[in-house]
């Protein structure tokens, strides 16, 4: 299992702040999961229909889309930062 | 004299004479303060307030890894960075950076190197409340940001 | 909301925070505002004081002449300028700019800008007392200070 | 005659805050009058020993040594300045 979180209008679209989720196998990459959860309903489709605006974070660092997950232990999925 | 960076992310507003005050009190080195302060704008009126909302487990982290680039980057004797989070009004601080040097230049270019990297990199998104009670949107990321953190990579 | 910069030339310490707030409170179209404070250093101990010597007629008209140029260069909302004279310790404060803009950039680059040309056009000048009792030096103007002003040139 | 005031090294070495000085017809620029002030005395020759250095401002504006002085109604001499 493994936790994801969301913020801000991925969160709203998705409906929800976290999940545990048990991953496919050939899920390796964030790209990998970025496109099975755009399979797991609307709301995800909705939130993540342009995943290259999407920015994230394994183990709350910033990483890439080609980044691997195998062993993460929270992947964020968040749009581009507004702080400052 | 502390070369660590002081990082806080709280709800509750900051005092900014009081941040000067600690990178500056019985510090007779210091020869020059920055801070830049960031406040939210009401934009003509339309905004009640905004939400910021932010990713806990990361934002303290990934500021103090900024602070800490800035503070090898440039010849720091201190160095803060505060950023609110929750609902915040027009004309109430959002984020605080302080930067104490020797010399002037280097103070002003960390301070100015942390805000572009905070707007960019720090986990904080705003989501607009507006003044006729209507839902708002969320703030989106101006490539300006993107463009001015940009700069600084070597 | 008045686009006149702010200028005393005076003997006594200065607020940061109330100038601060000075040119933000009722203005919640500010977004950013940047502050430069200079402080006098004491030089690894051996300095007592510096006695910063000024020309009153001139001293407050230059400044402002600098700082209406700011105000003309980039979009600020408010632009003050603060220049302590007589004998300042160690750890006091000499100088203080503060530039309040809708966005960061401009506040940055023109609280830069007016410390650049407050160093090598203001007519102040700065002798060392010693903290040994010793006659001290008229502190000399540095190369590095007519170049960063230089930077600014159009 | 016209006013001249001097401030910091320039002031200590001549040894006054300023002064009222009847110049010659001949001394028609800054340059004129720094170099016809040097021979004014020990004080003088020793503050403007390197004329170059001495910054000027006429009526309290900044001017260069090939300004013209005719007018002035105070002329100052100075060291580079060191606020800020």
């Amino acid at each position: 299992m493994t936790k994801i979180v969301y913020f801000a209008w991925v969160r709203e679209r998705i409906g929800k702040r976290e999940e545990e989720l048990e991953l496919p196998a050939d899920v390796k990459t964030v790209a990998d999961l970025l496109q099975w959860l755009q399979g797991q309903g609307d709301g995800y489709a909705h939130a993540l229909q342009h995943p290259k605006v999407i920015r994230v974070a394994i183990n709350e660092e910033h990483v890439d889309h080609r980044e691997p997950i195998a062993g993460a232990r929270e992947i964020a999925l968040f749009p581009p930062m507004t702080g400052g | 004299m502390s070369l660590k960076p002081t990082v806080r992310i709280q709800p509750d507003d900051f005092d900014l004479a009081a941040e000067v005050a600690a990178l500056t009190n019985g510090r007779p080195g210091v020869g020059a303060v920055v801070t830049f302060t960031g406040l939210c704008r009401d934009e003509g009126g339309i905004l009640a307030a905004l939400e910021l909302e932010h990713y806990p487990g990361m934002a303290k982290a990934e500021i103090a890894r900024i602070a800490n680039e800035a503070m090898n980057r440039w010849p720091l004797t201190g160095l803060t960075a505060i950023h609110r989070y929750g609902r915040i009004k027009p004309g109430e601080n959002i984020v605080l950076v302080v930067a104490a040097s020797t010399h002037r230049q280097a103070a002003f270019e960390a301070a100015s190197f942390l805000m572009d990297y905070l707007k960019s990199r720090a986990p904080f998104w705003k989501k607009e409340h507006n003044a006729d009670g209507s839902q708002g949107d969320w703030v989106e990321a101006k490539d300006s940001d993107e463009d001015a953190a940009r700069r600084w990579a070597k």
